[in-house]
C-alpha cells in the first residue's frame, strides 16, 4: 500500500472532547492501526471560514492525500477548492449529499443514538421529567435531540422532556447553568451534544449523591471522570469513514460518495456504564439492546425529522 | 532631529518593539518546548512566499480594512464602537436575504443593490447604539457589547429557520447556512486560482471615500467636531446628536458591507462564523492606522500578514493555534507602548536632550519668543498617526479609550 | 409558580458571582482612569491557573488547599497582568483600549497555548463545594437563595460592601478617584498618579483573576479553551451600567444572570418561540433598563481612558 | 513635626524647555521672608511653570533651589509641602465629585490611616483654618456645588490646611469678583504678617495694594526686578509687554440707534432645576453696548446659553432685529446675526484639536463661501484663515496649528475673529479678558469698540468692573436672576456698582 497523507481542518479544537475530538481521535487510531509509515497526519484547529480556505488550500498544494473539512459549513471551500486539484480528495461533514467525483461527504445519523439513549432515559426517570441541554437547534444535534424524544416516548409517553439551548458550541459555563436550570425544574435525567455537553456533565456530577443521570453522546463520556453519573454513552468512530475514503482512495475512487455514519457501519460506539448499580436495571439493558439491534438491523427506521419540541 | 536621526530613531524604537513582543512570545514557546526560531520564521516569510500568500494576506485585508475604516469614522466622531462583529452579522444576513430573494436580477443590479443591502443591515445595527447614545445616554461600550451577544443569536435563529438552504432539510443535515448565493450577488476573483476578490477594489475606493468624507466634506467636518469637542460643536450650531446617529450608522454601514463582501467575495453563503475576530481586529487596525484611511489601508495588510502568518505556524512549525493569539498580542501591546516614543514631543524632546548629552554635542536651542514657537500638529503627528489633528491634545478619542 | 420564581434566584445569584467579581475589579480600573478592555484575558489566564493546582495536586493536598492554592495563584497572575497593563497605558501611555485588546489576546491565548501543552483536553476537577450557613440556610426561601452556596459567592457579595468602604472610606479610595477625575489636582496634592494607577490596576487584575478562578473553580469545575466566553466583556460593560458603583455593579451583574437564570427556566419550563430570543433576553433587558433608568452626570471618572503626563498639558 | 521656617528662599539660573519651547531661561529670584513678591508678565512669559518648578511638579532642566542657603531638590509637591511651601493653582485643583474635606484629606497625609480616613479630624482643621483667616467654606459640599468665589476660598484654605507657611498664589483674583477680590487682599496683607507670599496678577492695581517687591518675566527671562513702591501701576505694564498700553474707553454719547436686540419677561431654569432667570427683560440698541454686571453665578451663564439656543427658556421672549429667536436651535441663532463669545473658550469656543483655520470657520463651513455642493473650499478656507491672522494678530506659526496649543489670548484672537468677521448684527461676549494680560486686554476692548462704532448690538457679561466700566453704554446688574437696575454708564461708579452687584439696592 502507498502512504496516505490525511489533514484535518476543525473550527473548534482537537481535545475539545466532542465533534472535533471524535475525528482526531479517529484519525489517530486509523494511524495506529495502519501504522504511523502508512498514515501521516496533521491538523489545523481554531480554524475561521477564511482561515480553513488558505489552509485546506496549503494541504492540497504541499501534497496532502486527503484533506478532511470537519463541518458542514466548510462545503462552499471545498467544492471550490476540489476542481483546482482533482487529484486530492476532500471530504466534509455533515452532509448528506452526493459530491463531485473527489469529495467525500458524510452523515452521523445521530438519531440513532439518540433514541438508544431516550430509551434508556425513559425507562430511568422517576421523576418523569427529562432535560436536553442543546447547544444550537442545527446539524446533527437537533437529530439526536429529536432521536432522543422518540426514544424516550417509545417506553415513556407520559415523560416530559424539557429542550433548552444555550446558543453556543462552545459555552461550557452556560451549559453548565442550563443543566442546573433542568435539575432545579425536576429533571432526574439530562443528556446533551456538543463539545458544552462536558460542562453540563460537569453540572450533573456535582449532584454526587443523588439520583441524577447522564446519558451520553459524541464521546465515550463513560471514562471521564464524571463518568459515574454516565449511564450509558455513545460516540462518534469516524475510523469507518476514515478507513472508507483511504481504501477507497488506494482503490483508485477518489470521491463522490457519502458515507453514513451509523449503527449499522459501525461508526457509532455504544457503551453501558457497568460500575453505575441498580439504576441500569437488566430490563433496561434489554429494551436499549433491542433498539440497538433493530436499528442495526435496519428493521427501525427513525423518522425524526417531523418531531417538533 | 535632523531627519536621517529622526529615521534612525524611529527605527530603533520599532525594532525595539518588536524584540520585545518576540521576546513575550517566546516566553509561553519556550515553556511548552515549542522552536522559536522556525515559529518565527513561518510567520515572517511563509505568506510572502507565493502568490498564494500574498493574495490571502489581502484577502484578510479586505474585511479588516472596511471595519477599520467605519470604526475610523466612529472613533473621530467621539464614539468607541465595539459592536463591529454584530454588525458585520446584520450586514450579512441582509445581504444574503436580498441575493437570494432576487436571484433572477441582472449582476449589475444584483450586486450592488444587495450589497447595500449589506451596509443597510449593518447600518441599522450600528444605528441602534447611536441612537441609544444620542438620545437615552447608553453608553456606547455596553450597548454594542450586548447589541453583539444579540446579533448572533438573530443570525443563528434567521440561518437555521427562514433563511436556512432548503436542501439542508431534505438532507436532514440541518447545518444552519443558506443557499449557494445566485452568481449574480458574487464579486469576482480577480486573480485566477486564488480568492483574491473584486472587495478590494471596493475597500481602496472606500478609503478614499472615508477621506474625503471626513476631511473634504462639511458633513466630516461636522462629525469629526462633534467628535473632538461637542461642547464648541454644539455652540457652532451642529446638532452634535444627530451626527453621532450618523456617524455610528455609518460605522455599522461599513462593518455590515464588509460581511457583506467577505460573504460575496470568499464564502458565497452566509455561514457561521464569518464574523469572528473581525471586530476586534478591526479596531487594532484602525487605531494601528492613526483613525486615517492612508493608514488603514498598509495597517490592514500588516494585520493580514500577521494572522496568516500566525495561523500558518500550526502547520509548518507545529505550534498550537492558541500561540497565534499569544503573538497577536504580544505585538499589539509593545507596538502601542512604543508608539508614544515616535509621536509624543515630549518624550522625543527628553529622549533627543539625553542623546545630545550622552555625545556632548549641544543642546540643541530652542527659538527666543515662546509664541513662535507652539508645535505644528504636522510635526507632531507620527508614521502611525497621518493627522489632521493635533496628536499632542488629550481630546483625540482615539487616544482617549 | 413561587416555586419556579425561587428556582431563578437559586440559581441567577451565583451566576452573577463571575460578572460581579471582575466588574468590581474592572471599576477600580476605571475610577482610577483606566480602562481596561484585557479583564476578559486576565479571567482566562486566572481560570486556568486556578485550575492547575487542584488538578495536578489532587493526591498529594486536600482538595479545599489546593483550590486555595489556586485561587490566590489566579489572583497574582491577575495581579501580574494588571501590572504588565499598567505598564502598557501608565507608564509607556498606550491607547487603553487596543492595549486592552491586546492584553485579551494575551491572556487568552497564553492560557489556552499552556493548557494544550500542560493538560490537553477539556477536564474537570472536583472544585470548590457548596457551603451552607448554618442556621441562616435554614430560613425559608431567603435561606436557599442567599445562604446555599460555595464561599466564593459569599466572598463576592462582602466584595461590594468592602469595595464601597474602600472607594469612599479609606484614603487609597480617595486617591483613586481624584487620580480618575482630576489627576493634575491629585498631583499637585502629592499623590503620585502613576503609582495610584499601578495599584488600581494590580488589584483590578487580582480581581478578575478571582473572577477567573471561580470560573472554574466553582461555576463549571473545568476548564477548557474558551471558558470566560465574553464574560470578561460583559463584565465592562456592567460597569457603566453600574455607574461605577459598587452597588450599581452588584445590580447590573445581578440583573444580567437573574435574567439570565430567568431565560433558562423559561425555556426549560417549554416555551413556543424560538429559543434565540431567550437567550438574547439578558442582553436586551440590560440595554432597556439602562435605556429607562435616569441619569446622573457626576458619577463618571472624567478622566477615564487618558494617560496622565504630569508635564504634558491636556 | 513642623519644617524649619523659611527664612530666605532662593531660584537660582532655573531653566525649563518644553517641546519647542524655551519656557524658563535662567531665571534667579530671591523671596525673603514675611514679604510679598508679585511675579507679572504677559501670558505665556513662564510665571506657572517656574511656580510649578518650585512646587516639585515640573523638573527644572537646569538651575537649582536654595532654601535658607541650603539645596534643595523637590521631587514632587510632596517634598514641597515637606518645606512648609503651598500653592493655589491657575486652574483650581479641586476635584469635582468629591466633597472639600475629601479635597482637602488627600493632601493631609496624617489623616490617611490604614483603616480608613480620618475625616473628622480633617474637618476640625478646615473649621479652626477658616475661622483664623475668616475664611468660610462649607467643608460637606461637593466642590461642584460651589460657586467660582467658593472653590476659591477652598483652594486658599487647603493649602494653609497643609500648613503652608509659604504661599505661591497663582491668578488667584482672575475669577473672582471685585469684592472678593478686595477681601483677599486685605487678608493676604495680614496674613504676610506670618507668610511668604508670591503673588501672580494680571491685574496691576492689585499688585500695587499687595506687593512689596515686584518682579517681570518676559519670554522666561527676568527682565525687572524692584520695589513695587517706587513704580506706577502704568511704568510696570510698559515693562511687562515692552510698550505704552492704553486700555480704551468708550466716550459715551453719540446716539444710539434702534433696538435691535430685545429681551422679554426670559425665564429660564438652571442644570440643578431652579429659576436661574427670572423675568429678565433688557434691550440692546445698534451701536450700543449694554454691559451686564454681577457676580458670576447670578444665571449670566444662562443668559448667554439662552441667547444662543443652547438652553431652552420657559417663557419669554428674544427678539433680534424682530425676529423670534427664543428656544431655537443655536443654527438658526447663529444664521440670524448673533455673535457669541462664550465663557468658557477652551471647550466652547474652539474646538482644541481642531488647526485654526479650521476654527475660524467653525461656523460657516457649510456656507457657499468655504464649500461647494458639500466640499469644503480648503483654499477659501486657508486665505481666510492667514487674512483674519493679520486683522486680529493672531501669533502662531501657521494657522494648520492646533487651536488648543494656543495661549489663553490667541484662542480668544481666534474666537473674537471668527465672530466678528461673520458681521453679526448682535454680539455676547461672557468674559472676554479673563486670565489675559493686558496688551491682549487692549486689543479686545479696542475690537469691541470699533464693532459698537459699526452699529452692532453688544451684550457684555463680565465681573470686571473696570471693564464695564470702560466700554458700556448702559450698565444692567444682574442679582439672583433678576435685573436689579440700569444705569447709564457715565453715571456708575465702583462703590455703587459693587454694592448692587452683592444685592443692596440703596435708597
Ligand atoms: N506643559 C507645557 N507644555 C508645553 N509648553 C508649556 C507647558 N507649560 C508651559 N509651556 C510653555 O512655557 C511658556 C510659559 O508658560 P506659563 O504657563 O509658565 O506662562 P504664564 O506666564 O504662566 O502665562 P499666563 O499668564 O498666561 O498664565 C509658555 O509660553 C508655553 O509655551
Ligand atoms: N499643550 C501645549 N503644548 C504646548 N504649548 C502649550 C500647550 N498648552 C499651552 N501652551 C502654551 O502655553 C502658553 C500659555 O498657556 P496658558 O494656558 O497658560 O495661557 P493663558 O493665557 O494663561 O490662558 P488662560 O489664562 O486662559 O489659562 C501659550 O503660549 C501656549 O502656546
Ligand atoms: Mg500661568
Ligand atoms: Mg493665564
Amino acid at each position: 500500500k502507498a502512504k496516505v497523507r490525511i489533514a484535518l481542518i476543525i473550527e473548534s479544537t482537537v481535545d475539545d472532547k466532542g465533534w472535533g475530538q471524535a475525528m482526531h481521535d479517529a484519525i489517530m487510531a486509523v494511524q495506529k492501526k495502519y501504522g504511523a509509515a502508512l498514515v501521516e497526519y496533521n491538523y489545523s484547529e481554531k480554524m475561521k471560514p477564511v482561515d480553513a480556505g488558505s489552509a485546506a488550500r496549503q494541504y492540497a498544494s504541499r501534497g496532502f492525500d486527503i484533506v478532511i473539512a470537519h463541518g458542514a459549513q466548510f462545503k462552499n471551500l471545498v467544492l471550490e477548492l476540489c476542481e483546482e486539484f482533482p487529484k486530492t480528495t476532500f471530504s466534509f461533514g455533515t452532509n448528506a449529499e452526493i459530491g463531485p467525483k473527489n469529495v467525500f461527504t458524510y452523515m452521523p445519523m445521530s438519531e440513532e443514538t439518540g433514541y438508544v439513549n431516550g430509551i434508556i432515559a425513559g425507562m430511568v426517570t422517576k421523576t418523569n421529567v427529562i432535560g436536553i441541554v442543546g447547544p444550537v437547534d442545527a446539524g446533527d444535534s437537533a437529530r439526536f435531540n429529536r432521536g432522543f424524544i422518540l426514544g424516550v416516548k417509545a417506553v415513556n409517553p407520559k415523560a416530559d422532556i424539557k429542550v433548552a439551548f444555550t446558543g453556543s458550541f462552545a459555552d461550557y459555563v452556560k451549559a453548565a447553568e442550563l443543566a442546573h436550570t433542568q435539575v432545579k425544574a425536576n429533571a432526574d435525567v439530562l443528556t446533551g451534544a456538543a463539545q458544552q455537553a462536558t460542562g453540563a456533565l460537569r453540572a450533573v456530577a456535582e449532584y454526587k449523591d443523588k439520583p441524577i443521570w447522564w446519558v451520553g453522546q459524541d464521546t465515550l463520556q463513560i471514562t471521564m471522570p464524571e463518568g459515574f453519573k454516565v449511564i450509558a454513552a455513545a460516540s462518534y468512530d469516524y475510523s469507518a469513514v476514515i478507513e472508507v475514503m483511504i481504501d477507497k482512495r488506494q482503490a483508485g475512487v477518489l470521491g463522490g460518495e457519502s458515507i453514513p455514519l451509523s449503527f449499522t457501519n459501525k461508526g457509532f460506539v455504544f457503551k453501558y456504564n457497568d460500575k453505575v448499580g441498580a439504576v441500569l436495571t437488566a430490563a433496561i439493558r434489554k429494551a436499549a439492546d433491542k433498539a440497538l439491534a433493530d436499528i442495526t438491523t435496519g428493521k427501525l427506521k427513525i423518522d425524526w425529522a417531523p418531531v417538533k419540541y | 532631529m535632523n531627519r536621517a536621526a529622526k529615521v534612525a530613531y524611529g527605527g530603533f524604537v520599532v525594532a525595539a518593539a518588536i524584540f520585545a513582543a518576540m521576546f513575550v512570545g517566546a516566553l509561553v514557546m519556550m515553556a511548552i518546548g515549542a522552536d522559536v526560531f522556525r515559529t518565527y520564521w513561518v510567520i515572517l516569510t511563509e505568506p510572502l512566499q507565493d502568490l498564494f500568500g500574498v493574495t490571502e494576506i489581502l484577502v484578510r485585508a479586505i474585511p479588516l480594512s472596511l471595519v477599520a475604516l467605519g470604526i475610523a469614522i466612529a472613533f473621530r466622531s467621539g464614539i468607541l464602537n465595539i459592536g463591529a462583529e454584530g454588525q458585520m452579522l446584520m450586514g450579512i444576513l441582509a445581504y444574503a436575504a436580498t441575493a437570494i430573494a432576487l436571484p433572477g436580477l441582472p449582476k449589475f443590479i444584483l450586486l450592488p443593490l444587495s450589497l447595500l443591502a449589506g451596509a443597510a443591515g449593518g447600518a441599522l445595527w450600528g444605528g441602534i447604539a447611536g441612537f441609544l447614545k444620542a438620545r437615552l445616554q447608553v453608553n456606547e461600550i455596553l450597548s454594542t457589547v450586548m447589541l453583539n451577544y444579540i446579533a448572533a443569536q438573530f443570525y443563528t435563529f434567521l440561518l437555521r429557520g427562514p433563511l436556512m438552504d432548503p436542501g439542508e432539510l431534505v438532507t436532514g443535515t440541518g447545518t444552519p447556512q443558506t443557499i449557494r448565493l445566485p452568481k449574480g450577488a458574487w464579486l469576482d476573483r480577480l486573480v485566477e486560482g486564488t480568492r483574491l476578490h473584486a472587495g478590494l477594489v471596493i475597500a481602496l475606493a472606500l478609503a478614499v471615500a472615508v477621506f474625503f468624507l471626513l476631511w473634504r466634506t462639511t458633513v466630516g467636518f461636522r462629525m469629526r467636531a462633534a467628535g473632538a469637542e461637542a461642547k464648541a460643536a454644539r455652540y457652532a450650531g451642529i446638532g452634535v446628536e444627530r451626527y453621532l446617529i450618523i456617524a455610528m450608522l455609518l460605522s455599522g454601514a461599513f462593518a455590515g458591507l464588509a460581511g457583506a463582501v467577505e460573504v460575496a467575495g470568499v464564502h458565497r453563503r452566509a455561514i457561521e462564523g464569518i464574523s469572528g475576530g473581525y471586530g476586534f481586529t478591526g479596531i487594532v487596525v484602525a487605531l494601528f492606522g492613526g483613525l486615517h484611511p492612508a493608514g488603514i489601508i498598509p495597517a490592514s495588510a500588516v494585520f493580514g500578514l500577521l494572522l496568516l502568518g500566525a495561523d500558518m505556524t500550526q502547520r509548518s512549525a507545529n505550534v498550537p493555534a492558541n500561540m497565534v493569539l499569544v503573538l497577536q498580542g504580544a505585538i499589539i501591546l509593545s507596538i502601542v507602548a512604543a508608539r508614544q516614543f515616535m509621536n509624543n514631543p515630549y518624550v522625543q524632546d527628553k529622549v533627543t536632550r539625553r542623546f545630545a548629552k550622552w555625545f556632548g554635542k549641544r543642546v540643541p536651542t530652542v527659538p527666543e519668543a515662546a509664541e513662535a514657537a507652539c508645535p505644528d500638529p504636522a510635526d507632531v503627528a507620527g508614521p502611525c498617526t497621518a493627522g489632521e489633528d493635533g496628536q499632542g491634545d488629550g481630546k483625540n478619542p482615539a487616544e482617549g479609550r | 409558580m413561587v416555586n419556579f420564581l425561587t428556582n431563578i434566584l437559586i440559581l441567577g445569584v451565583p451566576f452573577s458571582v463571575a460578572l460581579l467579581l471582575a466588574g468590581l475589579g474592572e471599576m477600580f480600573n476605571q475610577r482610577a482612569g483606566v480602562f481596561n478592555l484585557g479583564c476578559e484575558g486576565i479571567m482566562a489566564m486566572g481560570a486556568f491557573l486556578a485550575f492547575m493546582p487542584p488538578y495536578f495536586l489532587a493526591g498529594s493536598m486536600p482538595a479545599g488547599m489546593a483550590n486555595l492554592v489556586g485561587i490566590l495563584v489566579a489572583m497574582a497572575a491577575g495581579a501580574l497582568m494588571g501590572l504588565v497593563f499598567a505598564l502598557v497605558t501608565v507608564t509607556f501611555r498606550a491607547p487603553q483600549g487596543i492595549a486592552g485588546i491586546g492584553l485579551h489576546m494575551l491572556g487568552w491565548g497564553t492560557a489556552g497555548t499552556l493548557f494544550r501543552h500542560f493538560v490537553g483536553g477539556v477536564t474537570g476537577v472536583p472544585g470548590i463545594q457548596t457551603l451552607p450557613i448554618p442556621f441562616l440556610s435554614g430560613i425559608p426561601f431567603l435561606g436557599p437563595v442567599l445562604f446555599n452556596h460555595n464561599p466564593l459567592v459569599y466572598l463576592a457579595f462582602l466584595l461590594v460592601p468592602a469595595a464601597w468602604y474602600l472607594l469612599f472610606k479609606t484614603p487609597w479610595g480617595l486617591k483613586v478617584r481624584s487620580v480618575g477625575t482630576y489627576p493634575r489636582a491629585a498631583d499637585t496634592m502629592g499623590i503620585n498618579v502613576n503609582r495610584v494607577r499601578y495599584q488600581a490596576l494590580a488589584l483590578g487584575g487580582a480581581m478578575a483573576g478571582l473572577a477567573g478562578a471561580y470560573l472554574s473553580l466553582a461555576q463549571a469545575k473545568m476548564f477548557a479553551d474558551d471558558l470566560v466566553a465574553g464574560r470578561g466583556f460583559i463584565a465592562v460593560a456592567l460597569v457603566y451600567f453600574g455607574r461605577w458603583h459598587p452597588v450599581g455593579i452588584l445590580g447590573g451583574a445581578l440583573l444580567f444572570s437573574l435574567a439570565q437564570s430567568l431565560q433558562l427556566s423559561i425555556q426549560v419550563a417549554g416555551i413556543d418561540f424560538p429559543y434565540e430570543f431567550a437567550v438574547m433576553l439578558p442582553y436586551v433587558l440590560v440595554i432597556v433598563v439602562l435605556a429607562l433608568s435616569g441619569k446622573s452626570k457626576m458619577a463618571s471618572p472624567t478622566d477615564l481612558g487618558k494617560p496622565y503626563n504630569r508635564e504634558q498639558r491636556v | 513635626m513642623r519644617p524649619e521656617p523659611i527664612r530666605t528662599l532662593e531660584l537660582r539660573g532655573i531653566t525649563k524647555r518644553f517641546p519647542g519651547v524655551l519656557a524658563c531661561d535662567g531665571i534667579n529670584l530671591d523671596v525673603p521672608e514675611h514679604s510679598v513678591l508679585a511675579l507679572v508678565g504677559e501670558n505665556g512669559a513662564g510665571k506657572t511653570t517656574l511656580m510649578n518648578i518650585l512646587m516639585g511638579l515640573y523638573q527644572p532642566d537646569e538651575g537649582s533651589i536654595l532654601l535658607n542657603g541650603r539645596d534643595v531638590k523637590f521631587r514632587s509637591p510632596n517634598d514641597a509641602f515637606g518645606h512648609g511651601i503651598g500653592m493655589v493653582h491657575q486652574h483650581f485643583m479641586l476635584v469635582p465629585n468629591m466633597t472639600v474635606v475629601e479635597n482637602i484629606a488627600l493632601g493631609m497625609k496624617e489623616t490617611h490611616k490604614t483603616f480608613g480616613l480620618d475625616l473628622k479630624q480633617v474637618r476640625r482643621r478646615i473649621l479652626e483654618i477658616s475661622e483664623r483667616h475668616e475664611l468660610p467654606v462649607q467643608p460637606d459640599a461637593f466642590v461642584w456645588q460651589l460657586s467660582v468665589g467658593e472653590q476659591q476660598r477652598v483652594e486658599l484654605v487647603k493649602t494653609l490646611c497643609l500648613g503652608a507657611r509659604f504661599l505661591i498664589l497663582d491668578e488667584p483674583t482672575s475669577e473672582l469678583t471685585p469684592q472678593e477680590t478686595d477681601e483677599l487682599i486685605v487678608l493676604l496683607k495680614k496674613m504676610s504678617d506670618e507668610l511668604s507670599i508670591i503673588f501672580i496678577s494680571h491685574k496691576l492695581h492689585e499688585v500695587k495694594a499687595l506687593s512689596d517687591t515686584v518682579s517681570i518675566l518676559r519670554h522666561g527671562r527676568m527682565v525687572f526686578r524692584g520695589n513695587t513702591a517706587d513704580h506706577s501701576s502704568s511704568d510696570l505694564a510698559a515693562l511687562m509687554t515692552g510698550h505704552e498700553v492704553n486700555l480704551p474707553r468708550n466716550e459715551c454719547g453719540d446716539g444710539c440707534g434702534d433696538v435691535l436686540l430685545e429681551i422679554r419677561d426670559l425665564r429660564v431654569r438652571s442644570d440643578r432645576g431652579y429659576m436661574a432667570l427670572d423675568g429678565v427683560s433688557l434691550d440692546v440698541r445698534a451701536g450700543e453696548i449694554l454691559g451686564v454686571a454681577g457676580v458670576s453665578g447670578n444665571g449670566q451663564r444662562e443668559l448667554a446659553d439662552t441667547l444662543n439656543g443652547l438652553r431652552r427658556a420657559e417663557s419669554g421672549t428674544v427678539l433680534l432685529g424682530g425676529k423670534q429667536l427664543l428656544n431655537r436651535s443655536p443654527r438658526d441663532v447663529i444664521d440670524s446675526g448673533m455673535g457669541y463669545i462664550p465663557e468658557d473658550r477652551n471647550t466652547e469656543g474652539i474646538v482644541p484639536s481642531f488647526s485654526i483655520k479650521e476654527n475660524l470657520v467653525l461656523k460657516d463651513f457649510a456656507a457657499g463661501t468655504f464649500s461647494a455642493l458639500s466640499f469644503l473650499r480648503l483654499g477659501t478656507i486657508r486665505r481666510n484663515a492667514d487674512n483674519l491672522k493679520k486683522r486680529f494678530d493672531i501669533r502662531c506659526p501657521s494657522t494648520d496649528t492646533a487651536a488648543g496649543s494656543l495661549s489663553g489670548g490667541n484662542i480668544q484672537k481666534v474666537i473674537l475673529a471668527r465672530e466678528l468677521a461673520r458681521g453679526p448684527k448682535a454680539l455676547v461676549a461672557v468674559y472676554p479678558t479673563r486670565g489675559l494680560d493686558m496688551g491682549a486686554e487692549e486689543f479686545i476692548h479696542n475690537q469691541l469698540l470699533e464693532r459698537r462704532r459699526e452699529g452692532v448690538a453688544i451684550l457684555l457679561i463680565s465681573e470686571e468692573l473696570e471693564e464695564i466700566m470702560n466700554l458700556s453704554d448702559r450698565i444692567a446688574v444682574i442679582y439672583k436672576g433678576r435685573i436689579l437696575k440700569i444705569i447709564p454708564g457715565g453715571e456708575a461708579t465702583k462703590k455703587g456698582l459693587g454694592m448692587l452687584m452683592a444685592g443692596v439696592m440703596d435708597e
